[in-house]
């Protein structure tokens, strides 16, 4: 199967007809994995039209200056991606290596800004559930918010980490050689992976972090 | 002949007609379009059943005026059920103004009925024959669901809110209540009976029973206990707003919103009053979650709409506008 | 076959239990799935049957109430989510869909191999659930009561339903890309057999859909294991949003089951009246219209659930939308029979029935879609005997009839026509028997999971008891005869119906990689009338 | 394989843009423009995961077919949301209606 490089599996015609598939099959995964997101952000929004007030107040726990600069560590992980796919397509692998290294390390950098966030909410008691410790009058749809925050960046992380994983693999292959000019469609696909992790972020931040912010 | 083998239920309100024709008209439709597909299925099949192995019979590709037809006579019959329908939804959606207004709160696993004079019963409900009754209903626990198969209707009981259902029965009679949404072990034991009885036998049913003050009274009762009478006193240093005549009246929020002071409104005030502020008003009034039950709510409510005002005295809301009604 | 050795086919290129359960190869999964399945449904089956026993008399005998909750909340999950999710397309669609477009396998076989792990894997949380003392709740799971209410192994079936959706949705990305990327030369998209397509629409459902309820099944999860109020009403949160995320996958699940069975059903009656199928574009469009507006009705489970009165409306027009793509297929496969030379064998008893059964299922549907009437009728047996008339007698009957209709090529044996045209014909009496009773009994008023009923719905319900027991031997019988066919059946021709489709033009069971060389399509699906004769 | 090779200015451009859009949107949301920082806030949003989409996963350069399946998980999220708002935003209408 893919384990022969450049060759292609049994069912395919071609390299190309492989290629066109696996792109094709990723792109497919990408919108199953929108729609995973978006029974979230449904709530999200149907929760805010209903308690503009309780979500402004609530996004004030949140802090924006750690937000802002995760938003940097994630797109900045994102052009390194990019340009580790560039250098697979020119078959350059030590470039290769460096940037999905550096992807790696930024990729961990937000976990671990994303922990401290965590942490601090755990300390402030701000974590939904019998603990919660405002009772604030609107503390409800303080709860709601912080609900969908937790769950909505936790599932978040849990797509990092599975990236970070998928990135590991990917080290560990180049290393081994086994990307070249003619065969690097997993560096592509889980670029594609990673982006769209990004992407999810991109909302995430102004939707928690931003709006209301100014109130 | 066939007491033990019912096939149509009972017609005992003014919107089980209306339901009914809905249906036969739906069944005849059904029916012709069934049996019309049964028919020609049946007859293709036999007239034209393979007489030989080597039958190749010549092509049908089709045929875009059969397509047509059988796409836009569907569709518009279809349309004539969807306004059909949609017409006897929206009278269900609004209850006559002067309907008379019983409470219910449902919980795992009965029905608790309260009416406005203070009379109390567990799934059991006493109507008046000829006279609309609007039902509010909350639930303490879990989905709940009021439905009354005589009269053909049927709404949701949910905990967080109140929902409204409203009938008006024209038979005298005891008929099924029953829970019709899922709610754990005893679901199939939430039920009970709707009793609708004349109306002199009505009043002397409401009179009746242990001596019990009327919602208002007792939601008054309520009112005063919980020290909602210091702020909502209706005087110009007043810290809340006045209530007198509020109910059915707009309201003006901090936000810039207007909203209706309904039920809803009400409860959300209560429990949750930082949701909606009313304009000129500082948002300082604590939360009555956890000391007020769903009954003590209904009764709350109903005291605050029984406060309408003597001529001359001002009332809270906002005056309602010129053809709004 | 004139040599001595006996010819290499997938069944026999390799033995052993590694060969099965390591195999890439799409027929032997399309097997693995059938195994599982089969289980699947014996054990919702059996749960069908207590629950039917338990409604025999009125008064709650047989049972206590909780078992009674428990039984008919796993009898739906198992037959929903384990059973009829993935029958026809995890079973018939895995093994027909590259042979049907002339392919070697789907596009990612290991990736195939790794979704029925996931569906066993997710079978085995929820059977896990069951034996440690089942759950209750329904299988809708609605808040709050599955997040507060219920004191039963709600997570372990949770993650179990989580689980296997994302066997569902790997299946279908694993269509479309094969579908898109890996058909024959001149195998252009209006030449496809209309079960591809369906099997297409099935997939957009399953990779549009399936998301959204495994992120509410795991809010549901979360929920109760760490208290996360999502859906807590007392913190202000809408048990509504709950059913509109439901219910925006678990209707167009409707469709992920009915569409599957119409693709048989179109191949079906085109071989037994030896027909192109009438009206093909409108057949195939009609199954994308479906899986499209099948996404914008899903409220009309919630009229009465005091949602918005303007929303009811707008869902209430869509939903009488979808039905005229469903109209226009069922006039289409009658029209098909016209001037056709039609003959009786079983896959084709089970087609006539499943066009009578599904019309009647569709037209009931409308009744549900009126709003005043669905007042009236929702959440009642009228509802129950609704969708067991498109659940049973669409998708089950379909399923059988392909199952009857493949059984050569998938086995190289016949199985018995007598018994099964028996079969096929106690399926349908026992299915009309116990569910056209409930369609009476939900106008009466009985309302839906109820343990104990008041008498007078007791005649009809005895009725029903009756019927299922009926529908019980109709559905051991093709098991029974199906096993003994593999040893005693008629060994089968490459095409023992005369059927067009390249699944038909290569040997009985075909070779692992389906085909000796790459086929060459010049021609439409269906040509029966250019049909080279070839009497036996 | 005969895929784009994006120069890698374009990368660096478009992560230069992607870094003041954040900067903006940050600072903008200080800012008290009423029902218009949800806008603002969304619209900046949007831009920085189109120019994602378009350049570091060179949906620029793919086929029809991507564009499709893109644009189908797009139209379906807002399906989701906008018929589920339908409900919520028009639920208490009726009392408006009633006198």
């Amino acid at each position: 199967m893919s384990e022969r490089a450049a060759a292609s599996a049994h069912q395919f015609d071609d390299a190309e007809q492989q290629h066109d598939a696996s792109t094709l099959g990723m792109w497919v995964f990408l919108v199953t994995e929108i729609m995973f997101f978006a029974g979230m952000f449904t709530v999200y929004v149907a929760y805010r039209s209903l308690y503009p007030d309780g979500f402004a107040h609530a996004s004030h726990h949140l802090d924006v200056l750690l937000g802002t600069i995760n938003t940097t560590v994630l797109i900045t992980s994102s052009l390194t991606m990019a340009l580790a796919v560039h250098a697979a397509q020119l078959g350059r692998r030590r470039p290769l290596l460096i940037f999905l290294v550096l992807t790696m390390a930024l990729g961990s950098t937000f976990l671990v800004i994303k922990g401290f966030e965590y942490a601090h909410k755990f300390r402030e008691g701000l974590v939904p559930g019998p603990w919660f410790s405002y009772h604030g009058a609107d503390a409800g749809a303080q709860q709601l918010f912080l609900s969908i925050y937790f769950a909505m960046t936790g599932v978040h992380a849990a797509h990092m980490v599975i990236g970070l994983g998928v990135l590991g693999t990917l080290v560990w292959q180049a290393r081994r050689g086994r990307y070249g000019k003619s065969y690097y469609t997993p560096v592509e696909l889980s670029g594609l992976y990673w982006h769209f992790v990004d992407i999810v972020w991109i909302f995430l931040f102004p939707l928690l972090y931003l709006i209301g912010r100014h109130t | 002949m066939f007491s033990n083998l019912p096939f149509f239920p009972e017609q005992a309100s003014t919107v089980a007609q209306r339901v009914d024709a809905l249906y036969f008209f739906l069944i005849s439709v059904s029916g012709f379009f069934g049996i019309l597909i049964a028919v020609l299925l049946v007859y293709f099949a036999f007239k034209y059943r393979r007489r030989s192995e080597s039958d190749r019979p010549a092509a049908i590709h089709g045929s875009m005026a059969l397509e047509l037809t059988w796409t836009l006579i569907p569709f518009g019959l279809s349309m004539v059920m969807f306004f059909w329908g949609a017409s006897v939804y929206v009278s269900l959606a609004r209850p006559p103004d002067n309907a008379l207004q019983v409470f219910v709160v449902g919980k795992q696993w009965m029905w608790k009925i309260q009416h406005l004079e203070g009379r109390r019963e567990i799934n059991e409900l006493h109507v008046p024959v000829g006279r609309s009754v609007k039902l509010t209903m909350t639930s303490e626990d879990v989905i709940h669901s009021f439905y009354v198969p005589a009269f053909r209707v049927k709404a949701d009981v949910l905990p967080g809110r109140y929902t409204s259902l409203w009938f008006e029965a024209t038979k005298p009679g005891t008929y099924h209540l029953f829970c019709a949404e899922y709610c754990g072990t005893e679901h199939s034991g939430m039920i009970g009976h709707v009793v609708v009885m004349e109306p002199a036998e009505y009043q002397a049913w409401l009179s009746g029973g242990p001596p019990a003050a009327s919602l208002a009274t007792a939601g008054q009762a309520l009112f005063e206990q919980l020290g909602c009478i210091t702020c909502h006193r209706g005087d110009a240093g007043a810290r809340g707003p006045l209530l007198v005549g509020l109910v059915g009246k707009p309201v003006q929020l901090q936000s810039g919103e207007t909203v209706i002071a309904d039920e809803t409104y009400l409860r959300e005030s209560i429990l949750n009053p930082q949701a909606k502020i009313v304009a000129g008003f500082q948002p300082i009034m604590p939360t009555f979650k956890g000391l007020v039950s769903e009954e003590g709510l209904i009764q709350l409510i109903a005291y605050i709409k029984s406060l309408q005002p003597a001529d001359g005295e001002k009332a809270g809301g906002l005056p309602l506008a010129e053809g709004s009604h | 076959m004139e040599s001595t050795q006996p010819r290499v086919h997938y069944l026999n290129a390799d033995y052993g239990i590694r060969s099965w359960l390591f195999t890439v190869d799409h027929k032997r999964i399309a097997l693995l799935y059938l195994g599982s399945i089969t289980v699947m449904f014996l054990l919702g089956g059996v749960f069908a049957g207590l629950i039917r026993l338990e409604l025999l008399t009125p008064a709650g005998d047989l049972v206590e109430a909780d078992t009674y909750n428990k039984l008919f909340t796993m009898h739906g999950i198992v037959m929903i989510f384990f059973f009829l999710i993935p029958s026809i397309p995890a079973v018939l669609g895995n093994f027909l869909i590259p042979m049907m477009i002339g392919a070697r396998d789907l596009a990612f076989p290991r990736l195939n191999l790794l979704s029925w792990y996931i569906y066993i894997i997710g079978a085995l949380f929820t059977l896990w659930a069951m034996l440690i003392g089942g759950v209750d709740t329904g299988w809708t799971f609605y808040t709050p009561f599955s997040t507060m209410a219920s004191n039963t192994n709600v997570i372990p079936t949770a993650l179990g339903i989580f689980i296997t959706g994302f066997s569902s949705i790997l299946t279908g990305l694993n269509f479309i890309v094969t579908i898109h990327r890996m058909r024959a030369p001149g195998l252009t998209w209006f030449r496809l057999p209309l079960f591809v397509w369906a099997h297409y629409a099935t997939s957009l459902i399953m990779i549009l859909g399936t998301p959204v309820v495994a992120i509410t099944i795991l809010l549901v999860g979360l929920e109760r294991a760490f208290h996360l109020g999502i859906f807590d009403p007392a913190l202000g949160g809408d048990p509504l949003l709950f059913q509109h995320l439901f219910w925006f996958y678990s209707h167009p699940a409707v469709y992920i089951m009915i569409l599957p069975g119409m693709g048989v059903i179109s191949e079906v009656i085109a071989c037994f009246s030896r027909k192109a199928i009438f009206g093909y574009s409108f057949v195939a469009i009609s199954s994308l219209a479906i899986a499209l507006l099948g996404f914008l009705v899903w409220a009309h489970h919630m009229f009465v659930t005091g949602m918005s009165v303007y929303a009811a409306m707008i869902f209430s027009f869509l939903s009488f939308a979808v039905a005229i793509p469903s109209a226009v297929k069922v006039f289409n496969w009658t029209a098909t029979l016209y001037e056709g030379s039609v003959s009786f064998q079983a896959p084709m008893l089970y087609a006539l029935g499943f066009i009578g059964l599904f019309t009647i299922g569709g037209l009931t549907g409308l009744f549900l879609a009126t709003l005043g009437l669905d007042v009236h009728v929702t959440d009642t047996y009228f509802v129950v005997a609704h969708f067991h008339y498109i659940m049973v007698g669409g998708a089950i009957m379909s399923y059988l009839g392909g199952m009857h209709f493949w059984w050569p090529k998938i086995t190289g044996r016949m199985y018995p026509e007598a018994w099964a045209k028996i079969a096929a014909v106690i399926v349908f009496l026992g299915f009309n028997l116990t569910f056209f009773p409930q369609f009476v009994l939900g106008y009466l008023g009985m309302p839906r999971r109820y343990h104990v009923y008041p008498a007078e719905f007791q005649v009809l319900n005895v009725m029903s008891t009756a019927g299922a027991s009926i529908l019980g031997i109709g559905y051991l019988l093709p098991l029974v005869y199906f096993i003994w066919s593999l040893r005693y059946g008629a060994v089968a021709t490459a095409n023992p119906w005369h059927a067009t489709g390249l699944e038909w033009e290569t040997p009985s069971p075909p070779p692992t990689e389906n085909f000796e060389r790459t086929p060459i399509v010049t021609q439409d699906a269906y040509a029966y009338d250019t049909q080279e004769v070839q009497v036996v | 394989m005969s895929e784009h090779v994006v120069p890698v200015r374009i990368y660096f451009t478009i992560f230069t843009v992607l870094l003041v859009l954040t900067a903006v949107t940050v600072i903008v949301s200080g800012i008290d423009l009423g029902r218009m920082n949800t806008v603002v806030a969304l619209a900046i949003a949007v831009t920085k995961a189109v120019l994602v989409i378009l350049f570091f996963m060179h949906l620029r350069y793919s086929t029809k077919l991507t564009w499709l399946v893109v644009s189908a998980g797009f139209v379906w999220l807002s399906i989701l949301i906008l018929f589920t708002m339908t409900d919520v935003l028009t639920r208490g209408l009726v009392a408006l209606t009633q006198h």
